[in-house]
């Protein structure tokens, strides 16, 4: 048994390469015209993830049984004093990160096989989805922090390809270029911050033997270079490594591109958006994490950042009317929820929440897609509502996702009590803001459920119920949606999540875990509140009980009218990024360039123009008059008689 | 620089006052080589010029070279080639004065720029 | 008797010459006008047999012939090739151009013939009297043959100035000869250079120099005394025009290496002169020649330009130098004839010099303009051309003088980029603008003589880019002999 | 092994070009094109030949070969200067290079010329033989001449067959190379002059001069020469101040050409800097190793700057190629092992990069006779090939892992990081306390501002839907796909696996470091 | 001072005066017959000088040459080219003739400066040039037969080959000018350059 599963481990590299040769036989396969049928894309790509999906089950079986990870490297790029090398890195935590993402791919692959069904670039539709797959799956199993970068920006510019699917839509355009230079913003922090570290640690990778920026190895080198730069520098190389995730996982700064990847296809804002590339920022810190953990100073401006961003995004997403954009905002709290318990310390707990929002996500965007494709296309939740009579299967399956990302009962309760545990033991005020996001999570979940699915339709397209095989997928998540947080919360003697995934890491013990009963409680309490208020405000039921309080939702908006603008203005925010460009940015540009024409090229024009000028101002001493010249002759020859006389009696 | 010493050197006529008048006859001739708007009179001052010359070799023959007055020689070759300059002078100058009736140099500015 | 050996081993080629000029005056009396191009080849034989009779005598060991008054060594006789070379590439240059001369063909063979026997006895007189007698005979045939086509009235008026210009510059020239008489009180240069060497650099010696640079200045057309050549060069007939930038030029910079070599001692002082006349020079030629519309006014100025680069190898006063002017001339030679053939060939096709008029020319005569683009980009100086070694070599001579010449090396090279842009604007009008329509119904007949000397120029230009070395051992001409200052006591 | 002779692989394309220029063609147009690719295709693969036999690990010069005159004597003598070739793990690089490109110009060049064609293919060779004999020259002199010799063909091909104010350019271009060359000449001759001081012997051999701590020079007339080489390899390798002809020779000459002029000609500026200063006058360099960086940054970020505010889609290029070969000078700058490694394959890269991406205008102007970005727009609806090889070349250009820009890049970057060169400098008397750290790091910006207007530009170029008068785009024919894929294998091969490149000059560089 | 030097200065201030008067004649006259005239009286006066200066046979030839050949030569340049003389053609008032009286001037002041090292000293104390008594017996040659037989023997020995040259230029000047100024029938076929000015 065990040489069987060592075969597995030994080559983990296929799980990556799959997708790669899926996306190799499609794109060859298309362009050289050897098929053209739509389900032997379909199979092809399924086939692959599935593969890889009984492979990541046999590692984690494997991970069960070995004491310390598996690793195996080539070198990619050698030169001078370093060697970058390349290969896979086999732990818990990336036992983990596979399941999770071939189990999602999988099931959005089956999903996006109806969705795409009647789309003419079918093809180059699933062609991106491998290499999607490809990159991110090389990413989970890079083994040192170079290949991560390089595994990073693939995954950077699949998301560029998938969100510009629909390149003729000169939005989606615009919002491709968006997510990617906003995350090569994020690549450029993370290349500095790996440079600079290996520029201070370059002689003890030498020494110490394995390969270079290796994560087995991060601990004693975070040390190192923390004598080395000084706390300061160190601080300064941690915070631009952590520039990666900002950008990756739409933390505060950099979370603007996230909203827009709306445009591409659902199943891509399910698959990337949700569940898998946002997840690599915290998977990078998780792999990261003694760099960061080796400064507090760092730490506390991760947890601060995700934070902010949890509750700034949060407060967006109150006021939204457009279903999927409600859920991205809602995917960028929930990361700032996980990015703030890996800097408060709760490394597991992040990990945990990671792994329970990556399948209801999913559910949710995927119930989303269902809608849209039901209602063809309509997006605003003003035009839906009572959908639960069309798609019974859809409006539960989003019911159980609403509950399980406030934290009622299902997964999201577990991991998100994981997280209030471990911020309860030492920070106060992110924890108060934690409840409170929680509070405003629940309200605007149910709030988008009881304005699509609950009161009566007020769309004027005839929905349908969505096709089996959009359905079945959406059942598929739902169970782990709902099992999982339970299962693995190691109430109930179960293996616990913690300990299997802290076992390959000792990580710090002040994530200690406070036993009291009191916090579970308030924070069900809390969740129920945002569900009763969200009922209270939008269903029909509740409509005679308002109209007599008069506290309606319209008033609320009225009556806190600058809370109102600020959210729906996106905190302003993206405002404040295109008045940069088009009043500082672009103008600078357009000086340069004028500058490059008219200035640098004036100079050289000039001197052309000054040379032809002074030999038409010779040219004139020639004016054809005989003595002229004589006159030039003798004047030049006197001229010459008294300066060098002159120098001659001188020298 | 007593009166006496001028007048004795003014009057012991030695070879620096063969270079003055030399000197003085050669700038005549510059002069007149430039100024004068006549072709002739230019021709004439090229021959003031080269007898200005003449004068400071035959100056330098007789008070450095007496033995074989080699100074005298080349007076003789110089003024040999003048004449010839004169007479191609006088053949150009009637080409210029048959195409064109005068002989001013200023209406000879075909060839400029 | 033993004059008749001196005249043999020494002055051979010159007495060939006098023996043709003779012939040449005789037969133009005699023969009518029709029969005069029978003159063509009796003076292209007599300047063959002069070369010929040059290679005779063995010019390795240094000969004095009359009293001093003619020396001939290795200089000398790398010098007389270039000028008989140039007499013969001109006569080819007039057997076409002869038309327009109306009666008087013959003399204009015999002017010529007396010119170049000038240029001749220029390199190697070794007497004042001599280099004035030599250098007058240059300028006075070639004033005759600057107004030669006398019903052209811009080629009288070319002559005039040409004369008069002439004359002050050789009168200058004599007031110099004469302080130097004054200061030596000989006329034979090896003894004027034994007692210079002691006489202590005083004014009256510089102003001597100068006023005697002002005569050879005037030969090479050097800066403040360059006035006259654009307008001779346009006004004057072609071959005369390439006759005076190539063989005049020569045999003036011939005297004045020598000058400079024996006579003027190696004081810091003359090589600063001649430096900032080179500098004025190459500077004034290559501006003047910027905007330039008439293409023999820009060859004007460009061989002022050339000049100025030549002067820089006087101006450092090292055998290297010497060499180096030595090979640019010879690459000057070839590099010269070949542009102003095809501008004969044109002129005598079109009757038009402006440059505009030869938009077009490179589509359809391919052979003609590839010779005339090869000629200019060599006289720009781009590698694989003469032009560019000579001028390369001449700049390593320059650096080699030392790190004070750097300055003027940087000048001279940044001389180079101006002057590529006045020759590229010429290949551009040839290369690139539409073919100009009224040439097509002129039969565009080149002349065979003038197309030799178009593919000899050619060849000459390639060969002496590829193999330069064994030219450039045989310019080694002058390595500064102090035997010939002789010691004479006063 | 014996029968590979570099001077003939010099003056191959020269027998080409005098045979296409001889009257055997007689203006056939298809006849002279299939002869000149078949003929750029022979030549290429006897430079392929030349990289198999190559031994990366024997140090210095390999197919070493002084060509003499029939009597022995070498062949400038008095000159001091013998035709001596010999190449390197940088040079050969480089040569192979040069002929691949070469070809695929050749083959390019099938559309958009259509005069003068004996004239055309003959000037191409013509200039093929003045860059190989750049690289290929052992010898100072030799490498003036060659250095020189490739204007005039670059001129008449700028001229003849450009378009918009072509002469202006063409003469622009000339100028300014030939007034650099004055600069390089000049630094030749002090150096050759004082060795000829110190050691009495008059030579112009590379060989002699390599690493000039043979003997103490003075540092002012180091410091002299190295800004005269300097000012010569700016000026090819368009660093700032130098750059505006890039854009005028770029945006007036023809496709093919400028695909030869931003693939090969800018390498010969960078090549020059490694030869001539890195190899020659170490000691200098390091002096001067603040101005080299400090140019280079600025020349990634001002050219980025001022790319993104183009409307013309050629401009564009150019200045993206100005803001790559930064990189290159920023690499140098970093005088260690992986800095000029970088440089050097940045200086592949790039070759390969901007070749492909002058194809895609060239193709683009093709069919739609504009330039003018903001007139063409979604160019990607009808002609998705010509989309995903533009796709593919910018992300190339753009430094995306897995492609040759990325290992490129990242060497360079990360040699400059580490390089010790200088901490902070002193400029007029202040201490200025920006290390290269910083100033790398600054430098790193630059790959933002790429991702701007390389994305920006294909953003309003292919995406968005098309503009009525562009439908009838049809995708790419033979020509342009067998150029295009041949580029874009080379961009993927090398990306996937750099060592397979670094390989070959890894060895070479390591050695000329050791030597610092 | 003996009287011989007084009388020998007194000639000599005499013939330079009337000399400088006649040459600045030659410039200055206003009409071109005056200027010949004075031209003559110059040449006069040279050879006055030479006299002075013991060269008998330059004197001589000087007054043969000068004085009777070339300026018949101008008389007759004079009498063919007659044209009404009006008062233009007298001097030109432009910038050109202050440039060169200043640099005629300066170069004056230059030489006597250089000459007399300094306005100090005469140019035989000052050493510049090779000033020398004469023996006796080279006086007695001198008095007794004058100058010509030196010249003459130096004219077919050391200067044989500048003589012999100097006839061929004579021809060559004799020949130029017939065929320049010889009153040919035929016209020019094809000018070069026919004339049209470009800029």
């Amino acid at each position: 048994m065990e040489q069987f599963l060592e075969f597995f481990v030994e080559n983990a590299g296929a799980i990556a390469a799959l997708p790669l040769w899926a996306f190799l036989i499609i794109v060859f396969g298309q362009n050289l015209g050897v098929y053209d049928n739509k389900k032997i894309t379909a199979w092809i790509t399924c086939t692959s993830t599935f593969i890889g999906l009984i492979w990541s089950v046999c590692i984690l079986f494997w991970t069960f049984g070995a004491e310390e990870p598996f690793s195996k490297n080539i070198t990619w790029l050698s030169a001078g004093n370093i060697e970058l090398s390349a290969g896979w890195l086999i732990d818990n935590l990336a036992a983990m990160m596979l399941l999770v993402v071939t189990g999602v791919s999988l099931l959005i692959q089956v999903y996006s096989h109806g969705y795409m069904e009647k789309d003419d670039g079918y093809h180059r539709f699933f062609s991106y989805l491998n290499l999607f797959n490809f990159s991110m799956l090389g990413l989970v199993l890079s083994s040192n922090l170079f290949q991560i970068y390089i595994f990073w920006e693939l995954v950077g510019v699949s998301s560029y390809l998938l969100i510009g699917f629909w390149f003729r839509r000169p939005s989606a355009a615009h919002a491709a270029t968006k997510a990617f230079i906003i995350n090569r913003i994020g690549d450029f922090g993370l290349l500095v911050g790996i440079i600079a570290f290996l520029f201070f640690s370059i002689n003890w990778w030498a020494a110490s033997g394995n390969i270079y920026l290796g994560f087995t190895s991060l601990q004693p080198a975070a040390e190192y270079v923390l004598t080395a730069a000084g706390p300061v520098v160190y601080c300064l190389i941690a915070l631009a490594i952590f520039c990666g995730p900002i950008a990756k996982s739409a933390q505060f700064p950099l979370h603007t591109w996230l909203p827009d990847a709306m445009e591409g296809p659902t199943p891509i804002s399910a698959l990337i958006h949700a569940a898998t590339m946002v997840a690599a920022g915290v998977f990078l810190i998780a792999r990261a994490y003694p760099i960061f953990e080796a400064s507090p100073c760092v730490m506390t401006t991760i947890a601060w950042i995700g934070a902010i961003t949890a509750f700034i995004t949060a407060t967006i997403a109150i006021t939204q009317y457009d279903l999927k954009k409600t859920l991205a905002y809602s995917t960028c709290s929930q990361l700032g929820y996980m990015v703030m318990a890996m800097g408060a310390g709760a490394y597991a707990a992040g990990l945990f929440h990671l792994m329970t929002h990556a399948f209801f996500k999913a559910m949710l965007f995927l119930c989303s897609g269902a809608v849209i494709h039901g209602l063809n296309d309509q997006q605003d939740m003003r035009y839906m509502g009572g959908l639960r009579k069309h798609m019974p299967v859809v409006a539960y399956t989003y019911l159980i996702g609403c509950f399980a990302i406030s934290g009622i009962l299902l997964s999201g309760f577990w991991s998100k009590e994981e997280i209030f545990a471990g911020l309860y033991g030492n920070n106060m005020t992110l924890l108060t803001i934690g409840l409170i996001v929680a509070f405003i999570t629940s309200f605007y979940m149910f709030r988008s459920y009881f304005l699509a699915f609950e009161n009566e339709y007020r769309g004027h397209a005839h929905p349908h119920d969505a096709p089996k095989v959009m359905t079945i997928p959406l059942i598929l998540l739902a169970i782990p949606s709902v099992f999982i947080g339970f299962l693995l919360s190691g109430k109930f003697h179960l293996p616990s999540f913690d300990k299997y995934i802290l076992s390959g890491h000792e990580a710090s013990a002040h994530a200690g875990h406070h036993e009291s009963l009191m916090l579970p409680v308030v924070s069900l309490l809390i969740a129920l509140a945002g569900l009763l208020t969200a009922a209270y405000l939008y269903h029909d039921r509740f409509k005679a009980l308002r109209e007599s309080v008069k506290i309606t939702a319209d008033n609320i908006i009225k009556t806190a009218k600058p809370f109102y603008s600020l959210t729906t203005n996106l905190w302003y925010i993206d405002k404040l990024y295109y008045c940069f460009i088009d009043n500082i940015f672009l103008p600078v540009c357009e000086f340069a360039a004028n500058f490059d024409k008219f200035v640098i090229d004036g100079i050289v024009n000039f001197i052309g123009v000054k040379t032809r000028f002074e030999g038409w101002f010779l040219r004139q001493f020639q004016t054809g008059q005989l003595q002229t010249y004589l006159a030039i002759l003798f004047s030049g020859l006197v001229g010459l008689t008294l300066i060098f006389v002159a120098l001659n009696l001188f020298m | 620089m007593s009166w006496e010493e001028i007048l004795i050197k003014l009057f012991n006529v030695e070879l620096t006052h063969y270079i003055v008048l030399s000197a003085v006859l050669f700038c005549i001739g510059i002069v007149g080589l430039i100024v004068c708007r006549n072709v002739i009179r230019v021709l004439m001052s090229i021959e003031i010029l080269l007898s200005a010359v003449n004068i400071n070799f035959v100056a330098f023959a007789n008070y450095t070279d007496l033995g074989d007055l080699k100074g005298q020689v080349f007076a003789i070759f110089i003024m040999a080639v003048a004449a010839a300059e004169a007479a191609i002078g006088l053949a150009i100058l009637l080409a210029l004065y048959r195409n064109k009736p005068s002989v001013d140099t200023e209406e000879f500015k075909e060839l400029r720029g | 008797m033993e004059l008749i050996t001196q005249i043999k081993d020494v002055l051979l080629p010159e007495s060939v010459m006098v023996l043709f000029i003779l012939l040449t005056a005789i037969l133009s009396f005699l023969l009518g006008s029709q029969k005069q191009n029978f003159i063509f080849y009796v003076s292209l034989t007599g300047v063959a047999l002069a070369l010929v009779s040059l290679s005779f005598a063995d010019y390795t060991v240094e000969k004095q012939a009359l009293w001093g008054s003619y020396v001939s060594d290795y200089f000398t006789f790398v010098f007389r090739i270039i000028i008989l070379v140039g007499t013969a590439f001109t006569l080819f240059l007039t057997k076409d151009y002869v038309e327009n001369f109306g009666r008087s063909k013959a003399e204009f063979y015999f002017l010529l013939l007396t010119a170049s026997l000038g240029g001749m006895l220029l390199c190697g007189a070794n007497d004042l009297v001599m280099v004035f007698i030599a250098l007058e005979t240059l300028s006075i045939a070639s004033f005759a043959l600057c107004g030669y086509t006398k019903l052209d009235k811009l080629s009288n008026e070319a002559a005039l100035k040409y004369l008069t210009f002439g004359a002050a510059a050789s009168a200058a020239m004599l007031y110099g000869f004469s302080f130097i008489y004054g200061i030596t009180a000989q006329t034979n240069l090896g003894a004027i250079a034994g007692l210079l060497s002691t006489y202590e650099i005083n004014s009256v010696l510089i102003i001597a120099f100068l006023l005697i640079l002002a005569g050879f200045g005037f030969k090479i057309s050097a800066a403040p005394f360059q006035a006259w050549a654009p307008d001779v060069y346009e006004g004057a007939p072609i071959p005369v025009a390439a006759y005076l930038s190539v063989v005049s030029k020569t045999a003036g910079f011939a005297v004045l290496i020598r000058f400079m070599t024996l006579i003027f001692p190696e004081a810091a002082i003359f090589s600063v002169i001649l430096a900032t006349i080179a500098v004025i020079t190459m500077t004034a030629g290559n501006l003047m020649a910027m905007g330039q519309q008439n293409i023999r006014r820009l060859m004007a100025y460009s061989s002022i330009a050339h000049a100025g680069y030549i002067l820089l190898g006087l101006a450092i006063l090292t055998g290297e130098g010497i060499t180096a002017m030595t090979f640019y001339l010879i690459t000057y030679l070839f590099m010269n004839f070949g542009v102003w053939a095809a501008i004969e060939l044109f002129a005598l096709a079109t009757g038009k010099d402006n440059i505009d008029d030869y938009s077009g020319l490179g589509i359809k005569y391919r052979y003609f303009s590839f010779g005339f683009v090869l000629c200019l980009l060599s006289l720009a100086g781009i590698p694989i051309t003469a032009g560019f070694f000579s001028k390369f070599y001449l700049f390593k001579a320059v650096a080699l003088a030392g790190f004070w010449y750097m300055p003027v090396l940087i000048i001279a090279l940044i001389n180079t980029v101006v002057a590529l842009f006045y020759y590229m604007r010429i290949i551009k009008v040839i290369y690139l603008k539409p073919p100009a329509e009224i040439r097509h119904e002129h039969v565009f007949k080149i002349a065979f003589p003038v197309k030799a000397v178009m593919a000899v120029c050619v060849i000459g230009v390639i060969t002496l880019g590829i193999f330069a070395t064994p030219v450039i051992e045989e310019s080694r001409v002058i390595t500064v002999k102090q035997d010939q200052k002789v010691a004479v006591s006063r | 092994m014996q029968y590979l002779s570099l001077t003939l692989l010099i003056f191959l394309p020269l027998i080409g070009a005098l045979i296409i220029w001889g009257p055997w063609f007689a203006h056939n147009e298809v006849k002279i094109r299939r002869f000149a690719k078949g003929f750029g295709g022979v030549i290429f693969i006897y430079s392929l030949f030349f990289l198999a036999f190559f031994n990366p690990a024997k140090e210095g010069f390999q197919f070493e070969q002084t060509l003499t005159l029939p009597g022995g004597k070498p062949w400038l003598e008095p000159l001091g200067s013998n035709f001596a070739l010999g190449v390197d793990g940088i040079s050969l690089l480089l040569i192979v290079l040069t002929t691949f490109l070469v070809l695929l110009a050749l083959i390019a060049s099938k559309y958009s010329i259509t005069k003068r064609h004996k004239f055309y293919y003959s000037m191409i060779f013509l200039l093929q033989t003045a860059i190989l004999g750049v690289f290929a020259a052992k010898d100072l002199f030799l490498f003036i001449i060659f250095w020189e010799i490739e204007l005039i063909p670059m001129y008449f091909l700028i001229s003849v067959w450009g378009s918009g104010r072509k002469e202006y350019s063409a003469m622009k271009f000339i100028l300014y190379t030939f007034a650099g060359s004055i600069f390089m000449l000049a630094a030749i001759l002090a150096i050759v002059y004082y060795n000829y001081l110190q050691t009495g012997i008059f030579t112009f051999d590379l060989t002699t001069y390599t690493y000039m701590k043979a003997f103490a020079y003075p540092t002012l007339l180091g410091i002299l020469a190295f800004l005269g080489f300097f000012i010569a390899f700016a000026v090819k390798l368009p660093v700032v101040p130098f750059h505006t002809w890039l854009p005028d020779a770029h945006v007036d000459a023809p496709t093919p050409v400028s695909m030869l002029l931003a693939g090969i000609l800018l390498k010969m500026g960078g090549y020059g800097l490694i030869r001539m200063n890195l190899q020659i006058m170490p000691e200098i360099m390091q002096i001067l190793a603040p101005l080299v960086i400090i140019l280079g940054v600025i020349n990634i970020l001002y050219a980025a700057i001022v790319a993104t505010a183009q409307q013309d889609l050629k401009k564009l290029v150019a200045y993206s190629s100005v803001s790559h070969m930064g990189i290159v000078l920023l690499g140098l700058g970093a005088m260690n092992v992986a800095g000029v490694s970088g440089a050097v394959f940045q200086m592949v890269a790039h070759g390969v990069i901007s070749a492909g991406l002058f194809m895609i205008v060239g193709v683009i102007y093709l069919r739609t006779h504009t330039r003018q970005i903001p007139e063409l727009g979604g160019l990607g609806q009808n002609s998705p090939k010509i989309m995903y090889f533009a796709m593919i070349i910018a992300l190339g250009s753009l430094g995306l892992p897995l492609l040759i820009g990325f290992a490129a890049e990242t060497l360079a970057f990360y040699g400059a990081f580490t390089s010790n060169v200088f901490s902070g400098f002193s400029l007029f008397d202040v201490y200025i306390p920006v290390s290269i750290q910083i100033l790398t790091a600054i430098a790193i910006i630059g790959v933002i501002f790429t991702a701007v207007y390389i994305l920006w530009m294909f953003q309003r170029v292919f995406w968005g839907n098309i503009f009525h008068k562009w439908r009838k785009f049809h995708d790419a024919s033979p020509h342009e796909m067998v150029v295009l894929i041949s580029l874009i294998l080379v961009i993927v091969v090398f990306g996937l696996n750099p060592t397979g490149m670094t390989d070959i000059f890894g060895p070479t560089v390591s050695s000329l470091m050791k030597l610092i | 001072m003996e009287m011989q030097d007084i009388i020998y200065s007194f000639f000599f201030y005499a013939i330079a005066f009337v000399l400088i008067i006649a040459a600045l004649g030659v410039v200055f006259m206003p009409r071109i017959v005056y200027s010949a005239v004075s031209m003559v009286v110059a040449f006069l006066c040279v050879a006055g000088i030479f006299v002075l200066l013991n060269a008998d046979f330059v004197a001589v030839s000087q007054v043969i040459i000068y004085g009777v050949g070339i300026t018949i030569v101008m008389i007759f340049a004079i009498m063919l080219t007659a044209t009404r003389e009006d008062k233009k053609l007298w001097l030109a008032f432009k910038f050109r003739s202050l440039v060169a009286i200043g640099s005629a001037g300066l170069l004056f002041l230059l030489i006597l400066a250089a000459v007399t090292k300094g306005f100090t000293m005469l140019s035989s104390e000052a050493g510049l040039f090779a000033v020398q008594k004469p023996s006796q017996e080279v006086i007695q040659r001198l008095a007794a037969e004058g100058t010509t037989s030196a010249i003459g023997k130096a004219l077919l020995t050391n200067y044989v080959l500048p003589f012999e040259i100097l006839s061929l230029l004579l021809l060559a000047a004799i020949i130029g000018a017939i065929v320049i100024a010889g009153k040919g029938k035929d016209k020019l076929i094809n000018p070069t350059t026919a004339g049209e000015k470009p800029d």
